[in-house]
């Protein structure tokens, strides 16, 4: 079946909330138009929700006030005593004002617990520059995210892994950051009818090559493709991985793909995750390496809105090719 | 006061009509983000700026600041510009229509995060009080922000250090889609604002000569060290969260009293020549602002440089 | 009543001697981390947990914590081999003194970061609430943790939201060395808490009868879906902010009542055995948690791979 | 003159507040003891404000709430109109519920304002595990504050640069994150009276040496240091390199060294420094490696409490020995 991303992450949700009671929503506006005592609402600003009061009632359906901190944290709590809660933050850059209940809290508890407890908590929220949003709706905060301990991160690039990492989130026993492309929702693909389950830590090979490796997640795996496609009409073959979650992050599969191509190319919109892999890929598999290893990553400054700045800003196609044609030695 | 309502009267139909213009040139695509419209709020924010001076007063403002903007005095041609992402806008379109800064006017920011422009106020209000400006910090918010930590703590740090400060919460009823009774489930904002030992007061929005007087008051009283003041004003919310939104909530939305037809009603004979001037004037400074350039890139490179980025 | 007051006693001795045995094993250098002892909170702990249900209420506190864990029940031996880093404490010595979790007695957390805890009650009480176990969320935090967001957002959160939430402040009026009248500069803490919607109780942690009494009465309201309810004890802090500490300051914490002896000298004769019971077991206890062996490294390195670590 | 690090500090403070009546100290218990009226207070909880408010009055020395959000906010509008405000956050650690204030907020304004205004604040801040203070009052948040664009960081290891980084970071027109080591405050060094400001983006070689080069911060120059001392004693050069501030990082002399070494062990106590450092040598000087690049962090999980397993979670000695070890090929 053909979903959009977010039609396949609600369809998730409808699944997750009917195979079991303690599977909890909570956020801003998930609900929508909460206090006036109307039906249907928004359903989230994305959409992403919408249905789910309806079907299961505003006891497991919540709207919240504008309380990041109160509100994800009520997420851990009500974790650590028997529930399933799914919390969403509308746009990561929101973090800041609940960045302690992230990453002091809901990462520590199962270390500080002695591994007794956790946090089996999923916190979906947004990445992503591209539509002018602005400094502060537009950033990509996995790379940050991945360097708590105690935090798995997720960055899906279809349908299919999108529906699929938010059920292994959910099931995992830590605490999960789901990070939706904005500019993503309305990508569609090929989805099974039963959404299966993305295991995390096993990456993906989005297409196969001998020349380079380019390792990518989120909307930067299109961004690489499209590359890739150019590429390929002159002869060249790119290898494209898309490890789907960062944190775990699957290094076998990185390491494989530059063993056979030795040249790496990591293309990101975030700070951080690009250095993570540069650095472990040269650690672990410095003999593969016949070139130094490049990241294509966004101008290190805060995201412009004016939208030429913008595209100024984020890694484009013409800096990827230009990184793979250095490397290939075109 | 004639005369008082006479300006506020002349910014709020500046206001309106930039606010109207901008929804059209984003109807036609012409606007890169998405903006949140002030429709309602402009005889309240009109009023309070009026009592403020823009060389020693400093106030910061939300998401919905365009109006804001325009005032504290900012010049509409940049305020536009930016919001269109031009050369020519306040920051030469790195900002973006919640990130106007116009601190040559007093107005210091306005913000995307919900609340994270109110402690800075409070910055400006202790600027003020160790440098001895006479002058003091404002921050305008919303009833959604009402319940983020960094207001709720702002409001006990300017008591507790008693900070030439004031608060004005514009209460739409939304946030957002969310109503107001819900998120703030209590008592009322007011007597939240009470609890936290602030002096209060409860405007109307729609009532411009109440908002000037009582604004006047407040401000004197501030200036003259006697503490912290908070201000909830009621204003309608007459458009969507933000300009193009079409969710089924909104009808709840419609039907409210506008608080400029109301002053307009009021103000009688000159009202039709002011608004007809300010459209042409609004016409000339959108004319220009579409035509700007947009911004070169070599600022970007220069900032990705300072900042510490790879040569 | 006089059983409770008993119950209360027997605890609240538990409670100081065993603070006053890791202050001697601090002294001696056999505690890895600074202690924050709860002196002079005992009672007002014990008589709030004796209201509570270990299987069904949950309890989260601040960084001052070994006597709630205590008053919910949790074994004294594991707690000590908490705070001393042994392999039998409650986390196998992960936590320590600031981060002791007993879940198994209703004892969620407590919490390094001020007023951190404090949200994850609310969750404890959505629990409650959601899968209808009866139970309630309880969390106890200081005068000082009254100005973080995250409390602030969360007297809020649980009004909107009615949630089954109890909110103990434990104002013995410092936050480290400064004085609860400057940082929280505004009217009463109580006042605060009712511009939240919050229903109040005031309570002299000291008066131990009342403290019973009051608590009874909030937890069945609680229980009985009437609502959120915020509490403000007023206890002494008998003792500097960590143990060992030697500021200044300090002399205006001396000369406190302590509700310990007040208690002490209404229950009378029992009293003494009480305490001297209570001593030959404590002293088995830290002889036995200073014996125990150190944790082994190998579940550290366990989280490590099962976090994402490097192989 | 010999000071240790927190005398260095304090006496920085005077200097700068007695130069500048716009210089502002503003924290927790930074006088101690507000509200008592009484006269000297704490000083801060590790004495590095002590004697500032007898001298400058409570006006511009001010002990605030436990709202780290609200006074964070509050130096940042300081900073904004006119003054140049010190901000104590205590801990690092807690940055986590002023997270939005720093990273969003301070770290935007010059961007935002499109280069107009910016926000001339220091944040003074501790980091650094050993102590068993657990999870929440241990971490070293530099790597993690460094993929922020728009902040500064800097990481003293030793008094003189202790105080000259301060005198810089005040200077500077962005906001700088200077990170205090609370293991590091009583080290003593050499400072010259006027404590001479240390210029951002410059690093420093600690000791020279041919075979492998070191990189590494705060308390950690100090660790590297002693695994120099005995490796020297078998013939071993090692050199070590204290960049200082890590943001900007000062690349030119990381890549010389590794160019004369060949060799690059990275100790780091923080997630993502020693990511950075290794994916920019093996991008920027891919040519130079001999051998793999490593690094020596910290386990992947929060900081633990008990002695033992703290030490075995901080990078040791002994791995250091072994890493190097590895990589010089005895
Ligand atoms: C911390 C944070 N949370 C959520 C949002 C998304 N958001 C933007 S505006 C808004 C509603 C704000 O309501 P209110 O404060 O009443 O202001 P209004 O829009 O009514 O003017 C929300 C939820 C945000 N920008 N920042
Ligand atoms: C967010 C945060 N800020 C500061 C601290 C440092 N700190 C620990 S306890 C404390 C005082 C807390 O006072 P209060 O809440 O009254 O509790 P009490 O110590 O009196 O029990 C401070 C400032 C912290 N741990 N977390
Ligand atoms: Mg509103
Ligand atoms: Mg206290």
């Amino acid at each position: 079946m053909m979903l959009s991303i977010s039609e396949a992450l609600n369809k998730a949700h409808h699944q997750l909330m009917e195979a079991d009671e303690r599977v909890i929503v909570m956020g801003e506006d998930i609900v929508g138009g909460a206090g006036l005592g109307k039906g249907e609402g928004l359903g989230g600003v994305f959409g992403v929700t919408s249905g789910l009061v309806d079907k299961f009632g505003a006891n497991r359906v919540i709207d919240t006030p504008i309380s990041e901190t109160a509100f994800v944290g009520m997420g851990i709590g009500s974790a650590m005593t028997g529930l399933k809660p799914i919390v969403e933050v509308m746009f990561c850059d929101f973090m800041g004002v609940c960045f302690d209940q992230i990453f002091n809290q809901a990462a520590k508890v199962r270390l500080l617990s002695g591994g007794r407890i956790s946090v089996p908590m999923v916190i979906r929220t947004t990445l992503g520059a591209g539509d002018s949003s602005g400094a502060m709706h537009s950033q990509a905060l996995h790379g940050l995210l991945a360097t708590a301990p105690g935090l798995k991160v997720a960055c899906p690039s279809n349908p299919a892994d999108a529906a699929g990492l938010l059920k292994t989130a959910l099931e995992d026993d830590d605490p999960v950051i789901l990070m939706e492309h904005k500019g993503l929702y309305s990508l569609e693909g090929e989805v099974a009818d039963d959404l299966p389950p993305v295991p995390f830590g096993e990456g993906q090979v989005i297409r196969e090559g001998c020349d380079i490796t380019i390792v990518a997640v989120s909307r930067m795996v299109h961004v690489a493709n499209q590359v890739a496609d150019v590429l390929a009409q002159g002869g060249g073959e790119v290898e494209i991985i898309d490890p789907r979650t960062i944190m775990p992050l699957d290094m076998n599969l990185i390491l494989k793909s530059v063993q056979k191509t030795g040249k790496l190319v990591v293309v990101d919109e975030s700070f951080g995750f690009a250095e993570m892999v540069i650095s472990r890929v040269s650690e672990e598999g410095f003999g593969y390496l016949k070139a130094a290893p490049k990241k294509v990553i966004p101008l290190h400054t805060p995201i412009p809105y004016a939208p030429g700045l913008e595209q100024e800003w984020l890694p484009s196609e013409a800096q990827i090719v230009t990184a793979v044609k250095e490397l290939v030695g075109e | 006061m004639q005369n008082k309502l006479a300006q506020v009267f002349k910014k709020s139909v500046e206001i309106r009509v930039f606010e109207t213009m901008i929804a059209s040139l984003a109807d036609e695509g012409k606007v890169p983000g998405l903006v949140h419209l002030c429709n309602g709020a402009e005889t309240l924010q009109s009023a309070v700026c009026l009592a403020l001076n823009s060389t020693t007063d400093s106030v910061t403002g939300s998401h919905r600041s365009h109006g804001l903007a325009l005032a504290m005095g900012a010049d509409p041609y940049k305020v536009a510009s930016e919001i269109l992402g031009k050369a020519d806008g306040l920051s030469a379109g790195m900002g973006g229509t919640q990130h106007l800064l116009a601190p040559e006017v007093g107005f210091l920011s306005s913000n995307g995060i919900v609340g994270g422009q109110v402690p800075m106020a409070s910055g400006a209000a202790l600027s003020a009080k160790v440098l001895k400006t006479g002058g003091i910090g404002v921050t305008f918010f919303g009833d959604g922000a009402a319940n983020q930590g960094a207001v709720l703590e702002t409001m006990n740090l300017a008591v507790a250090l008693q900070l030439p400060m004031l608060f004005v919460l514009e209460n739409n009823g939304f946030g957002q889609s969310t109503s107001a009774e819900f998120a703030s489930g209590g008592v009322s904002l007011l007597k939240r604002a009470e609890g936290f030992g602030l002096q209060t007061y409860a405007l109307d929005g729609a009532d411009a000569k109440d908002c000037i007087e009582k604004v006047e008051t407040v401000v004197t009283s501030i200036k003259a060290g006697e503490g912290p003041v908070f201000i909830e004003a009621s204003v309608p919310r007459l458009a969507g969260h933000y300009h193009g939104e079409t969710a089924a909530y909104l009808s709840d939305c419609g039907g409210q009293t506008d608080p400029l037809k109301i002053l307009n009603d009021h103000i009688g004979d000159i009202s039709e020549g002011i608004w007809r001037e300010t459209e042409a004037l609004m016409v000339d400074v959108m004319k220009r602002a579409s035509a700007a350039p947009v911004p070169s890139q070599d600022l970007l490179r220069k900032f990705h440089t300072e900042m510490g980025g790879q040569a």
